[in-house]
């Protein structure tokens, strides 16, 4: 209809999505949600772009990213950043640029560069993740100390150190109360090979161990691998714990091998961030706040069937203006 | 009596010298004082358990390691073996999944991929004259950007069958019977066949084969293809660990399997070396890690630890050279 | 001591390595402006002494003394320092840099400007210049010495070590790759320096050079010191005797030519090259303009001419390596396309290369796989499985027949002496069965003793119905064993005789044109 | 007049031809030849904007690149140029932010200890008589371990001050001017002082280098020691660019610098190359990665592309060999 006609000599508009990493299936659904903004306008008939960028967790590619994104003369960034300081320099270039900036995902260390950030607070998701483990390890009567292994991701990401720190945050206190007690603490990268080859070795020292946390699934579902390797069971000898809720690990909640994971919504921070360069950009919108929180659900064996309604359908963002 | 015992005792003698004149010698020494260190270090260690993981975490990198060590035997070096490992993991489980083919036909599917890349890594550097550090560095950047594509990113699930490999035979799994069985057939092809002789000679002096009226392209190729295939088989024991086929499967292998060629005693300037001692090289490389993590090491100082271990036990394999490259 | 003392001496220098005693407690003096002969059996420890006295290598134990006072030599600084240099058997050239770069290494003039100091280029080449100028050669001081041929970076070793105002000057073998001129030369030179005062250690396999050269010549056997005489008071038949412990009653095999029954017998020649021309791929190989030859089954065709006449791209034209870009080779009257040694041997062609060490052996593996190593397919049965005790009794086999010097069939080829290192070489070609070999300077740079016994061995391979090609620089090997004669000049045939009442006059003059 | 044309076109050809033997012509075609591509295919790449992000990216590669051809060119390898950056930009970032130094004391901290690794290497090389495969890649294990006990895996923030490195001197970034400034030197040192002209002998006849009574072990240790300065001063540019000292800086570093080296004609055999094509093989390198994401093709297929463009790129520069390695 000519109400949805986009103005005549209306330039067309274009977004550069920044992702971390799109090996991780996690960043795929971000992707995803953000092309379905891009469809759901497009379908309107307004004439939009978006540039997908792959920094593979590495910061520096994501820098020149954002150089060569505002070379392109994009209208907006959509960043999910690999490291909140790292793009700071190449980011106030591109606000320089006159380029509108959102964070997506992970947000930056200067919070005045961009206009609004959609996301989890990676340091409260892994609250809760250290909470549903509790909650699964006092269900099974286990007695105390419960005996508990950390899986960390790549030191230095903000995702691993965030995760780190909500782990910490809860656990520490029941360390010192003598509930819990660390057995080992290591590193697999966020990577599953990693993550099965580094438990056996855990599970070669001790075998009395009652429960995993992982900072994200991948690692988790090595865990697993592993767990089910030393002919013990997942979910009744040794309760494992992941984040991101990534298909292969709703499947194991499903199946109870994984007591719980996070999900977050990568596809409503893509698909929001879209939105809301729209609407910032065309519309004149200003956010009512400067961060935007998307949903956080722990996904248990109680939800695993609903939760994704919640986080992997298109949502009108909140403080939308009207069309 | 005195007379026989002194016989035997120089009989002893003898045997031990031999041994020690042998090329695998220096790395199963270094092999054995690393399992003793370990086993003093940490009671878990010597667990029938940590024996287990140990075979099985090493499996995969044996195999890596036998085809690297074919190459730099060449007078080569190859960097694709982490990307050729994924991509046939995932042609595998593609074959599995998608296409639904039987087990055996989604294994030579894997394989059949792992013999195509050495194949073209081969033809590059053979008919290319592309010197194979940078075929194979191509090789390496395009193959992950295949698994990438061919993935989408994601990992492939439903991989339950690929637990042949993993399952039980007898005492062991079969994965490690596997990566035997390979052991023997390395130490058979380099030494008895005439292929493997070839090898051995282009590594040693290629122009004189050539001279020879010895095909030294077509080894090369067949070697190239050969050790693709090793490398295919490494992807389908991690699809089997992992049951999925991970698209960041043998990111960074490559400086695992050169370091355990070296470790195990294949010289990098080619020609030199034994064809079991990249079997020794590999378990050296997993022990070191499964130790440190046993000991509750911090990870960070692992790697300052991996380190030394490296500049120790190249040290005492290199020993008596006037100089090195 | 009775005229003077002598600049250099050793006293029981020894040198042990895995498996040979190299030096085995030699006494040796040089005395001031003396040209001291070196001589012995390939594998003496000739090379040995001279680099113990540069310090490449280190004794095991003995003495140096310098002036008659003991010294340590323990790296090639040392004995730069101490005015003793070195003429290296192989080439030890840098072949990327520039003769002028190569001829002063490690002494280039420098220009100091405020902290700065760099390589005066202008100065580096005049030098260069002005060396090459007082030997007489015409080579271009920036020229890259790999686009040299083996010739010219033998010049180009000779100048560095003059351009080194050593007072000791040792030369191991440097006359082998030279022309017959290009000796004259360096002998002149030789005696310049003997003028001036300077010592030399001239170390050779032809013995006929010790005569014109040399005032005393010391003879080395198996590490031993054999004698130190003066030249004029022995013949060469004494060194001879000395050098292998026995007599050798003739240094040339002789051989009946016999070239006219042979076509008689078989009309065809089993190789015929008819006009080939080959453009080269490298800087240093000749064009070939035009060559055409015969050769029949049980001949012996001898190819000679001088360093850089194209024999050796002959050679390696035929079995395919190099770009032919006109001409015919016909095997047994057919035309066969021979597009590289596997072809080649497929029409049962086999070359055995001058450089052994670069394009015959594989230093790193035994005698027993190296001899085996084109032949191997014939040692497998199934599944490319080498037949292990084939394969030994093979080599047994050519280790008798060659009479080949190892300790065992397992032994390094890196380890074996000059000669028998050729002979392996030989071997494994000759264990193919071909119908043609071509021998490419079959007895370079190997002792008298073994060159007899290598050219016994040619003259059986034709008796036994083999062609073979002599390429070889040497007129009289060609004269005692070929039945006919093809003389080249750059890259062109200048004549063909049949190896009766030709002289070697005649085949000099048509060599050097 | 014809005459003087027909001369003047001759003279024009001659020079031609002179171009065409140097040993930097072939990178430095391949080099505009994708140039010019690049600027075909994509409407951004020759905007200044991009140009200067370019030049940008550019400088810490050519950095650890003139380095590692050094290292090349004397025939060995350096695997090390990523985790000495990280390294030596880790202890700049702490000399600075934690022991609050001056900038001057905290950038020279930063080169000394990546002379300090360097010089370990070379020590390791020459006296060790460890491969520099394995040295380096010793190195690089302990190196990155270093880097991650010294942050405790956190990046060191506060780096506002190392902003002189990417301010405007002129038209251009003071490290762009940096990167020029040390392709000069290092053009200078090769071609015209001893030192380089040694590294050039060594790689082509170690052999000849000694016994000419030249201390090789002494110019390898030295070699060893600047390429390490060289990598460091790539670590404070990176510093610089990120504002912070991140833990994996340079990861995988080793594998870029090694392909800038042989994709700027320094050929891995040792002894031959232009001591500036190491700059254009960089500048290539990042080239591509720029124009793929300028024409926004799909990030998975950039690998891809990546691979065949090494390869094209190799063909052009090994043209005319009879066999490699
Ligand atoms: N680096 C080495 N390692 C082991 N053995 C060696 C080494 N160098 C020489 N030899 C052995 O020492 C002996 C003496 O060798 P040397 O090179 O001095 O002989 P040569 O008289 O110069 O012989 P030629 O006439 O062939 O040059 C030989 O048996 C040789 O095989
Ligand atoms: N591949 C090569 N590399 C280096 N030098 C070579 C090569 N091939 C030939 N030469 C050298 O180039 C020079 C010219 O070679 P050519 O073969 O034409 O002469 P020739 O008559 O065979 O001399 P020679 O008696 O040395 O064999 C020779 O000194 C030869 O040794
Ligand atoms: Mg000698
Ligand atoms: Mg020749």
């Amino acid at each position: 209809s000519l109400y949805l006609a986009p103005a005549p000599g209306k330039k067309k508009l274009t977004f550069a999505l920044l992702v971390s990493n799109l090996g991780n299936p996690y960043f795929v659904m971000l992707k995803d949600g953000a092309e379905a903004a891009v469809k759901e306008l497009k379908a309107k008939g307004i004439e939009v772009e978006l540039i997908v960028y792959d920094a593979k967790d590495d910061p520096d590619l994501q820098v020149r990213q954002i150089e060569e994104a505002i070379a392109k003369k994009v209208d907006a960034l959509l960043i999910n950043p690999v490291h909140k300081e790292a793009i700071l320099p190449a980011v106030r270039d591109a606000v320089k640029a006159g380029i509108i900036v959102i964070t997506t995902d992970r947000d930056i260390a200067d919070k005045s560069l961009r206009v609004f950030f959609t996301g989890t607070d990676n340091v409260y998701g892994a609250e809760l993740a250290v909470k549903a483990l509790i909650e699964a390890l006092e269900k099974s009567g286990k007695p105390k100390p419960w005996k508990i292994v950390i899986l960390h991701g790549i030191p230095g990401t903000t995702a691993a150190e965030d995760r780190k720190k909500g782990f910490h945050n809860v656990l520490d206190p029941l360390v010192k109360k003598g509930d819990v007690k660390i057995v080992a603490e290591e590193i697999a990268y966020f990577r599953r090979d990693k993550g099965l080859e580094v438990m056996e070795s855990i599970l070669a020292r001790t075998k009395e161990i009652d429960a995993v946390i992982c900072a994200n699934d991948e690692m988790a579902l090595g865990a697993i691998q592993a767990i089910e390797g030393a002919g013990l069971v997942p979910g009744k000898d040794i309760i494992v714990v992941g984040y991101d809720a990534i298909p292969d690990a709703v499947e194991a909640v499903k199946a109870g091998k994984m007591y719980a994971t996070i999900a977050q919504s990568p596809f409503l921070q893509g698909y929001w961030a879209v939105m809301g360069a729209y609407y910032i950009v065309v519309k004149g919108w200003k956010p009512p706040k400067d961060f935007i929180p998307t949903p956080v659900v722990v996904v248990t064996k109680a939800n695993v069937g609903t939760f994704s309604e919640e986080v992997a359908k298109p949502k009108p963002l909140p403080g939308a203006p009207s069309e | 009596m005195g007379g026989r015992s002194n016989r035997s005792s120089h009989q002893a003698t003898e045997i031990l010298k031999a041994f020690w004149q042998h090329e695998v010698s220096k790395p199963f020494i270094a092999f054995l004082g690393l399992f003793i260190v370990s086993a003093v270090l940490s009671p878990a260690f010597l667990t029938p358990y940590n024996q287990r993981v140990l075979a099985l975490q090493t499996a995969p990198l044996a195999l890596l390691a036998f085809g690297e060590s074919m190459i730099i035997l060449m007078g080569s070096i190859d960097l694709s073996p982490g990307s050729t490992m994924a991509l046939a993991g995932t042609v595998a489980a593609i074959t599995f999944v998608h296409y639904k083919q039987p087990l055996a036909i989604a294994f030579l599917a894997g394989i059949a991929i792992g013999a195509l890349v050495g194949f073209i890594n081969g033809l590059l550097v053979t008919k290319a004259k592309i010197p194979s550090f940078v075929a194979t560095l191509a090789a390496l950047v395009a193959g992950r950007g295949m698994v990438l594509i061919l993935t989408g990113g994601q990992p492939i699930v439903g991989l339950r069958a690929f637990g042949v490999l993993t399952m039980d035979i007898g005492p062991l799994p079969t994965m490690v019977w596997l990566m035997f069985f390979f052991t023997v057939l390395n130490f058979f092809l380099l030494t008895y066949t005439r292929w493997g002789r070839y090898i051995y000679a282009i590594g040693g002096n290629e122009e004189a084969v050539r001279c020879s009226g010895i095909n030294a392209d077509l080894i090369k190729l067949m070697t190239f293809t050969l050790a693709g295939c090793y490398y295919a088989i490494a992807g389908l024991m991690m699809d089997a660990r992992l049951e999925v086929a991970y698209p960041w499967t043998g990111w960074g292998a490559e400086l695992d399997a050169i370091a355990s060629s070296v470790l195990g005693g294949i010289q990098l300037t080619g020609g030199v070396g034994s064809p079991i001692g990249p079997f020794f090289g590999a378990y050296v490389l997993t022990l070191i890690t499964n130790v440190l993590i046993l000991m509750g090491v911090n990870p960070f100082y692992q790697w300052v630890v991996k380190g030394i271990v490296l500049v120790v036990a190249a040290i005492a394999l290199t020993r008596g050279l006037r100089y090195v490259k | 001591m009775s005229r003077s003392t002598p600049v250099l001496e050793t006293i029981e220098l020894t040198k042990v390595f895995p498996g040979v005693v190299a030096l085995d407690r030699v006494n040796f003096d040089l005395l001031p402006g003396e040209i001291h002969g070196l001589v012995g059996q390939n594998g003496a420890g000739k090379s040995t002494f001279v680099k113990i006295l540069n310090g490449i290598l280190r004794p095991d134990s003995g003495k140096i003394l310098i002036d008659g006072k003991e010294v340590a030599i323990p790296n090639p600084a040392t004995a730069k320092r101490l005015g003793i240099t070195l003429i290296h058997q192989e080439i030890t050239l840098v072949p990327y840099l520039t003769v002028a770069e190569n001829i002063f290494l490690g002494r280039e003039p420098i220009v100091k400007k405020h902290i700065f100091k760099y390589i005066d280029r202008r100065e580096l080449f005049r030098r260069a210049e002005e060396i090459l100028t007082t030997l007489g050669v015409d080579i271009d001081p920036k020229a890259k010495v790999k686009d040299l041929n083996v010739g010219e970076q033998e010049i180009v070793q000779i100048a560095r070590a003059l351009s080194e105002n050593a007072r000791i000057i040792c030369l191991d073998e440097p006359t082998s790759p030279l022309t017959p001129k290009e000796i004259e030369r360096l002998f002149d030179i030789m005696r310049t320096l003997k003028k001036q005062g300077r010592s030399m250690i001239f170390i050779t396999h032809r013995i006929e050079e010790v005569f014109q050269i040399c005032d005393r010549v010391t003879v080395l056997r198996d590490g031993k010191k054999i004698a130190t005489v003066k030249v004029s008071e022995v013949s060469p038949q004494d060194i001879v005797k000395m050098m292998l412990g026995r007599e050798l009653a003739e240094f040339y095999v002789k051989r009946e030519p016999r070239v006219e029954e042979i076509e008689k017998v078989s009309k065809v020649p089993t190789l015929e090259v008819i006009d080939l021309w080959v453009t080269p791929e490298r800087v240093t190989e000749v064009p070939l303009k035009g060559i055409s030859f015969k050769v029949y089954a049980g001949e012996i065709l001898g190819v000679t001419g001088l360093l850089g006449a194209g024999k050796t791209e002959l050679g390696k034209a035929i079995i395919g390596l190099g770009r032919i870009t006109k001409g015919k080779v016909l095997i047994e009257g057919r035309e066969v396309k021979i597009r590289g040694p596997v072809d080649a041997l497929k029409h049962g062609i086999v070359y055995i290369p001058e450089d052994r060490r670069r394009e015959g052996l594989v230093l790193t593996m035994s005698v027993k796989a190296n001899i085996s190593l084109p032949s191997l397919y014939k040692l497998c049965k199934y599944l490319g499985l080498i037949d292990l005790g084939r394969e030994e009794e093979v080599a047994r086999y050519w280790i008798k027949a060659l009479n080949i010097v190892t300790p065992s069939t397992k032994t390094k080829v890196a380890n074996l002496s000059g000669g028998n290192q050729q002979k392996v070489s030989l071997a494994k070609m000759l264990e193919v069965k071909p119908k043609i070999v071509i021998l490419d300077e079959p007895t370079f740079g190997i002792d008298i003793g073994a060159k007899v016994e290598i050219r016994k061995i040619i003259a059986k391979l034709a008796d036994e119905g083999l062609a073979v090609i002599l390429l070889s620089s040497d007129i009289d090997e060609v004269l005692s064993l070929a039945d006919r004669i093809v003389v080249m000049r750059d890259g062109m045939k200048v004549g063909e005789f049949i190896n009766k009442n030709v002289s070697r006059e005649d085949i000099y003059k048509l060599m050097v044109g």
